[in-house]
């Protein structure tokens, strides 16, 4: 830990940035935290408990981030990827940010009441992490870690829904709908919604009924999952903020497994590697058109 | 929606057809030309081209009360605008996988390529996809989401998933 | 891949030579066939142009008969009960009410499992073993110095799609057959002309004058002999042939099972060539002699060429 | 609030016979926003026309929508007219009640049901219509012609003297075409060289005409007014500023027994060549694939052999290490003008297509087609005009034309008629008979086909005064026979066969486009029909324009046609292109899109799919002016109006005028209402 202080000490007091942005221990767990005092920097934690992605912070939409001036932020593997998908979309340039990596042994699902990374309590985005030591950041602190144990639920559950017939599907997910309230937290967590406006806040023409009944919110999550495919890390950051508990991750995940499957694309942590959205290949598989 | 004609024994689907302007409203247009007599049951929309056919349209037409929604428009390589139907064929392989996994069933969604010269395949997608709906019956199910009453529906569903975290068990605790 | 022989009523008639040349031909190459036991009509001509079903059925019964033997193939060398064996079976794979029909007709189990080879389709795969064959014969053959006109008439090569593989208009298969056996295939231009067919009867005189048409073709082509693969043809070619001598020279008319026969070394008694109407024998002694001269020729080159050889060193 | 006219049209009776169109009209009286609702028998007409204005001025209208035909049929008629009452024509819309409704439908309250809620629909998006100001955008007054046959050359003509520069590009070494290969044409008799060169001289020395020849398109890219076209000038291993036509190379070449394409394989060439005496320009090219010269560097041979040519040239023109040149040029409008080429009855066949097995796929001496024949009967012909055998040279006493060889045969895979054909064996009776006084032409057909003027007398004189022998009736099959062919036929009309024996047989194969139409049409992204024609805007009111804005089609590249259709569409193409560079600027449909800049995240996804590449980065400031981002902005020069941009913007701020989002809410909320 103390090696993470002392970064954020150097990089604050010789003027690099402006503001770390990390985790400090809060009352129900590790909370992030944006120091901007060099004494203040001893606050800063990291351990498996840290499941937040801090990459929503560099979003240019969020002013009071950006007046504390030039930011440094505490990035695991997977919230690379996020940062690269910004990046990749013209948010920010590259060189406005510094990112301090951490090996990452994999984090919990439920950073209240689990500390430890167990067979029981792992998340199921650490399954097949591909990133434990984060690539193109700034700094790569801490060491090497084992893999964790996989959990691969999420798989399961997609392939249980996969598995019933499309009325069961339905029905499982009007139940599921019926609880959403359009809070919009999933899309304030996620670091990939950058709009200034999003399509569910217009009313001229109101293509998202804003009612919260099921129609509504089944529209609404439709819209998301359509406008995350082939751009969702997977953090599960939004399945984590949902006050209705609504399983969002299996959407975003069956999207995932789709742009897998039909172009042969992962949500990568390069800004390089172009995503699937405007590119198309002659040979995309069309056997479903008449 | 006109006053339905009056209620015939058979189901009469209602289809929403989004096509572009340059291949497939032309092939249609040359099936009129060609007198060939089709189903009724389809109400086209006409778009410039499949690139700009959006999501949106499919999942309000759902939400309006379609039984079934037809999308096409010119082959690939013939595309008035080069490449607007291969965007849109990529965006259809991910929102067909969607659909489908939310429910709606695959049969209700219709994609075809019909170009300005293939009316007699324009009139066969307009008849084979009524049929098809016809056979599914009304698509009520969409539509009649709203009034789904959350009170209590949530929480009492027996739908059985592995590793559902159990939602606390009274109801409303959901701090 | 096993067989059955379907002989037809003309092989087991007027085309005897045909049947025992098939036979003959088979032992040589070790091609097992056994005759369809209980074979019955297959309905040509008269039965299919009178009645569609009756015309499948008759056709049918045999192909039933077949499969109860549990055989792969039929092999029919007449040509017109092959295009009757092989149209009924396109039908019935076609149409699933005649397919659900015929086993009540037959009162015998049918599902249309068996195929169908006419006699150049069976020899076509054999041409290379038959080039090994005459390879080892003596060198210079009788049949190796016959030039030979494959004619093959209508059913071998129509309809399209039924009648096996060959350019309709414009076809080779036989050639290949013959050019194994070592004989010289002729260009001309009457390969696939009318024969006269059924009309052998009723209308003699047009018959006898499209077969002088085809003969005459053969001849200035130069060929020795014509080779076919139907006993109609044979029949309205060999016989009516003779029925008009004096408009013109004669060619004799061999079946193609004959040609590799003959090839093979078998002796022509017991391929029936003394059973043509058109007399085969004078032009069997006049190949021999063209095969001695040419072998002559052949040693004489061989010598001289030696000499010059031996000259220079 | 909407002041909309609805107009029902009858268009006589081919919607009222299927559709209630005063019960339609009437349905939509009292619909919401609806000021007049009225039907009329024929809404195109002047009468229906003036309806539509005299409605706009007394109900002011806001909007109109015109429920009859398709909106390619009249949606410009009745947008003019309602410009002409003052109203903007961008909030005039077509219902489309005749193609895709009255024409498929039984007449039934299905249908008129069916028709309310079409005409409803437009009406709903008529209201959110906006009022749009065309586009002006730059434009290069120069104009590409691709092909430098007959058509292109008149295409080429007009343009320069309408006082535009012009870019003609022609593959072969010469411009002429076909042609030029033609000894005399129907149904003047004219000899084909003397009304053609003179026109190829007129091109070469036309001072606002570019000519490359031996050269292809390499590239297309821009738009309307505003192509950046690459040309590929093939190296022709001639210096052409030096070179004065002598054909001292050519005298010199040692290799001369190359087939010559010109004369259909029938002559010989050198390998250092000018196809004819009048090619134009007259600058011969090397072939390098049949030079010994080169066939020796290609298998790496260090000493180079041969170049007699180069020794043989007093002004040392010949330059073997010229290499291809890539020239761009900036046009504003492009004419296609590629021509045509002879379809052949021979085993290898490209796909779709099969042979004459009847014929013995033409592997038959003395079977020769309609263009070899033409050049055996030109003065400038292997033969020098004299009609004989290509077998022995032995002049053919009789000589079978067969007519519809692979044309009007679904067979072969051509169904369509190659219209010139009639006329041009009639025409090869004629030379025939005027050359061979003793010789007997024999022509069989399925039916003459001489709509032109003066053809049907031209084909009438062939038969009765040059003893022509007509039968109608196809030939089965053709063979050797001996020295000369058997043709055997059918006369239909006498009811017998007709077998000849022909010491020469003339075959009229079909006419089809060149195998470079389809990717000259991914290029120009110009659509072409299943056998590779290309496809014209609409084939009776627009055929000599295409799909693409500023590509334009003459000649036969389009569909077979003659000489006179040649010159008459490329003074149509010609006559366009002028129309288009008469404005200082180009006016183009508003149908563009505009990105809302305030909500746009800068995440350029729209320029990703923008296939035209219409989106620009611009800077966005805050209030010290400091640059704190960037957003997209769409160029409306460039912009064609996909709108897949705007269905792949996730915050939905760039709009598509004219199929904006609220016009296509509103035509689903009309449609679907519950």
């Amino acid at each position: 830990m103390t090696e993470l202080q002392d970064l954020a000490r150097k990089l604050l007091e010789d003027g690099t940035v402006a503001v770390v942005i990390g985790w400090e221990e809060g009352r129900r767990g590790p909370r992030p935290v944006s120091i901007t005092e060099p004494d203040d920097t001893e606050r800063l934690v990291f351990n498996a408990r840290c499941v937040h992605n801090l990459a929503t912070y560099l979003d240019p939409r969020r002013s009071q981030v950006r007046k504390l001036g030039k930011p440094a932020i505490v990035v695991k593997g997977c919230d690379t990827k996020a940062v690269a998908g910004l990046l990749r979309e013209a948010q920010f340039k590259r060189e406005d940010v510094v990112l301090i990596g951490m090996h990452c042994g994999g984090v919990v699902t439920d950073p209240a009441e689990q500390t430890e990374v167990t067979a029981e309590t792992v998340a199921p985005r650490c399954a097949g992490c591909d990133v434990r030591e984060p690539h193109r950041t700034d700094y790569v602190l801490g060491e090497a870690r084992v893999e964790p144990p996989q959990n691969t639920s999420i798989d399961e559950r997609v392939a249980a829904l996969d598995a019933m017939t499309a009325d069961e599907r339905f029905e499982y997910w009007a139940t599921q709908m019926e609880k959403c309230v359009r809070c919009y937290a999933c899309r304030q967590a996620c670091p990939l919604c950058v709009c200034d406006v999003c399509v569910a806040d217009k009313t001229v023409p109101q293509w998202i009924e804003r009612a919260p009944h099921a129609r509504g919110n089944m529209s609404w999550h439709l819209v998301r999952a359509m406008h995350l495919a082939g751009r969702c890390v997977g953090c599960g950051e939004c399945e984590r903020a949902c006050p209705m508990d609504i399983p969002l991750t299996l959407l975003n995940r069956k999207m995932q497994q789709v742009v897998a499957e039909s172009f042969e694309y992962h949500v990568s942590d390069d800004p390089e590697v172009v995503s699937p959205i405007g590119a198309f290949r002659d040979d995309d598989h069309e056997d479903f058109i008449l | 929606m006109s006053e339905m004609t009056e209620p015939t024994t058979e189901f009469e689907p209602r289809i929403t057809a989004f096509v572009c302007n340059w291949c497939t409203y032309t092939g249609a247009d040359m099936a009129g030309t060609s007198r060939m007599q089709m189903a009724s049951n389809v109400r086209i929309i006409r778009l410039p081209c499949t690139g700009r056919i959006d999501a949106l349209f499919i999942i309000k037409a759902f939400e309006r009360g379609a039984d079934g929604v037809i999308v096409s428009g010119c082959h690939p390589a013939d595309c008035h605008y080069t490449a607007g139907n291969y965007h849109a064929r990529r965006r259809f392989i991910v929102f067909r996988e969607l659909l489908s996994f939310m429910g709606i069933s695959n049969e209700r969604v219709i994609f075809s390529w019909v170009s300005a010269g293939e009316g007699a395949k324009w009139r066969e997608v307009v008849n084979e996809t009524v049929e098809r709906v016809r056979a599914l019956g009304p698509f009520t199910a969409y539509h009649e989401l709203a009034s789904r009453q959350m009170v209590g529906g949530a929480y009492e569903t027996e739908v059985e998933l592995p590793d559902v975290r159990e939602a606390p068990a009274e109801a409303g605790g959901a701090s | 891949m096993s067989l059955a022989y379907y002989p037809g009523c003309s092989l087991h008639g007027t085309a005897r030579e045909f049947d025992e040349s098939m036979r003959a031909v088979a032992d040589a190459l070790g091609i097992e066939m056994t005759e369809i036991d209980d074979w019955s009509c297959c309905g040509a001509s008269s039965a299919h142009s009178s009645n569609h079903l009756l015309g499948v059925a008759l056709a049918a019964r045999n192909l039933a008969l077949a499969e109860a033997e549990g055989r792969d193939a039929v092999v029919a060398p007449c040509a017109a009960c092959f295009s009757r064996l092989a149209m009924a079976r396109q039908e019935v794979a076609e149409d699933e009410e005649l397919a659900a029909s015929l086993p009540g007709i037959l009162e015998r189990p049918f599902d249309n499992t068996v195929d169908v080879l006419n006699v150049v389709q069976l020899l076509l795969p054999y041409a290379e073993s038959i080039r090994e064959l005459v390879a080892d014969g003596p060198g210079f053959s009788a049949v190796g110095q016959m030039k030979v006109a494959s004619y093959y008439g209508c059913l071998l090569v129509r309809p399209v799609g039924v009648a096996g593989a060959d350019d309709t208009e414009v076809p080779t298969t036989m050639e290949q057959v013959a050019s194994a056996c070592g004989a010289q295939p002729v260009a001309w231009n009457m390969a696939v002309e009318c024969c006269g067919g059924s009309l052998s009867m009723s209308r003699t005189s047009s018959v006898v004058r499209l077969g002088r048409a085809i003969i005459d073709d053969a001849r200035r082509a130069g060929a020795d002999a014509i080779v076919v693969a139907c006993p109609m043809c044979h029949a309205n070619l060999d016989f009516r042939q003779v029925a008009r001598a004096e408009d013109g020279g004669t060619v004799p008319v061999i079946y193609l099972t004959q040609l590799v026969g003959l090839a093979l070394g078998i002796d022509a008694e017991k391929l029936g060539l003394n059973r043509h109407f058109v007399d085969t024998s004078p032009l069997l002694v006049e190949l021999a002699d063209r095969a001695t001269s040419a072998e002559a020729d052949a040693a004489a080159k061989a010598a001289a060429k030696a000499t010059r050889a031996g000259a220079v060193v | 609030m909407a002041r909309i006219g609805v107009f029902v049209c009858h268009c006589g009776e081919n919607i009222s016979r299927t559709v209630d169109c005063s019960g339609v009209a009437k349905a939509l009286a009292d619909h919401p926003g609806v000021a007049v609702s009225m039907d009329y028998k024929y809404m195109c007409s002047d009468p229906g026309q003036n309806l539509v204005k005299q409605a706009i001025e007394e109900h002011a209208l806001t909007g109109v929508v015109v429920a009859a035909c398709s909106p390619h049929m009249h949606e410009k008629t009745f947008r003019r007219a309602a410009s002409q009452a003052g109203l903007n024509p961008f909030v005039v819309e077509m219902a489309n009640v005749r193609e895709q409704c009255s024409w498929v439908h039984e007449a039934g309250p299905a249908t008129d049901a069916k028709a309310i809620d079409i005409v409803r629909t437009i009406v709903e998006k008529v209201k959110n219509n906006a009022p749009l100001e065309t586009v002006r955008i730059p434009l290069t007054k120069r104009a590409l012609v691709i092909g430098g046959g007959i058509a292109g050359i008149q295409a080429a003509l007009d343009i320069a003297d309408g006082g535009a520069e012009v870019v003609l590009v022609e593959k072969e070494p010469s411009i002429g075409g076909h042609m030029s290969q033609l000894s005399e044409t129907f149904p003047t008799l004219d000899c084909s060289q003397c009304i053609l060169t003179p026109r190829m001289v007129e091109v070469y020395q036309h001072p606002r005409i570019t000519l490359y020849t031996h050269s292809e398109i390499e590239a297309v890219d821009g738009y309307i007014g505003n192509f950046h076209v690459t040309v590929r000038k093939k190296a022709r291993s001639v210096d052409e500023r030096l070179c004065t036509g002598c054909g001292d190379c050519q005298a010199a070449c040692p290799n001369r027994k190359i087939p010559s394409e010109f004369d259909a394989e029938l002559g010989t060439r050198p390998a250092i060549y000018v196809p004819f005496p009048q090619a134009v320009p007259n600058i011969p090219v090397l072939d390098r694939e049949n030079c010994t010269l080169f066939k020796g560097r290609a298998k790496g041979r260090e000493k180079d052999l041969c170049g007699k040519c180069k020794e043989a040239c007093l002004r040392s023109a010949i330059d073997y290490e010229q290499q291809d040149e890539l020239i761009d040029e900036k046009v504003g409008a492009i004419v296609i003008a590629t021509g045509f080429k002879l379809y052949t009855i021979g085993r290898e066949q490209p796909e779709g297509l099969s042979g004459y097995p009847e014929y013995n796929y033409g592997e038959i001496p003395d079977v020769i087609s309609g263009l070899q024949f033409e050049r055996l009967a030109s003065a400038s012909g292997p033969t020098g005009g004299r009609i004989v055998r290509p077998s022995d040279g032995t002049v053919p006493k009789r000589v079978v034309f067969l007519q519809c060889i692979g044309s009007r045969d679904p067979e072969k895979g051509i169904s369509y008629c190659s219209k010139i054909c009639c006329m041009y064996a009639a025409k090869h009776t004629m030379l025939y008979r005027h050359k061979v006084h003793d010789g007997q032409a024999t022509v069989f057909y399925m039916d003459i086909r001489t709509a032109g003027k003066g053809y049907e007398e031209f084909v009438r004189r062939a038969i009765e005064e040059d003893g022509a022998d007509y039968i109608r009736g196809r030939v089965s099959r053709m063979y050797r026979d001996g020295d000369t062919v058997k043709v055997v036929g059918y006369d239909t009309l006498a009811g017998e066969p007709a077998i000849l024996d022909a010491d020469m047989v003339v075959l009229c194969t079909a006419i089809r486009p060149h195998k470079g139409n389809k990717n000259l049409g991914r290029k120009l992204s110009v659509t072409y029909d299943q056998y590779g024609f290309i496809s014209s805007a609409h084939p009776k009111l627009r055929p000599v324009e295409t799909t693409t804005a500023g590509v334009f089609v003459a000649g036969a590249c389009m569909s077979p046609s003659d000489i006179p259709d040649s010159i008459a569409s490329a003074s149509a193409a010609a006559s366009k292109v002028l129309g288009m560079f008469s404005g200082d600027e180009l006016e183009r449909e508003p149908t563009v899109a505009i990105v809302n800049e305030r909500t746009c995240i800068g995440c350029f996804n729209c320029e990703k799919v923008c296939p035209y590449g219409a989106i620009e980065h611009i800077d966005v400031c805050n209030r010290d002016n400091e640059i704190c981002g960037h957003v997209a902005r769409v160029l409306p020069g460039v912009c064609q109006g996909c709108g897949t941009c705007v269905a792949t913007c996730p915050s939905k701020s760039v709009e598509l005028q004219g199929f904006t989002d609220e016009q296509i809410f509103a035509e689903i909320n009309a449609l679907l209402t519950w």
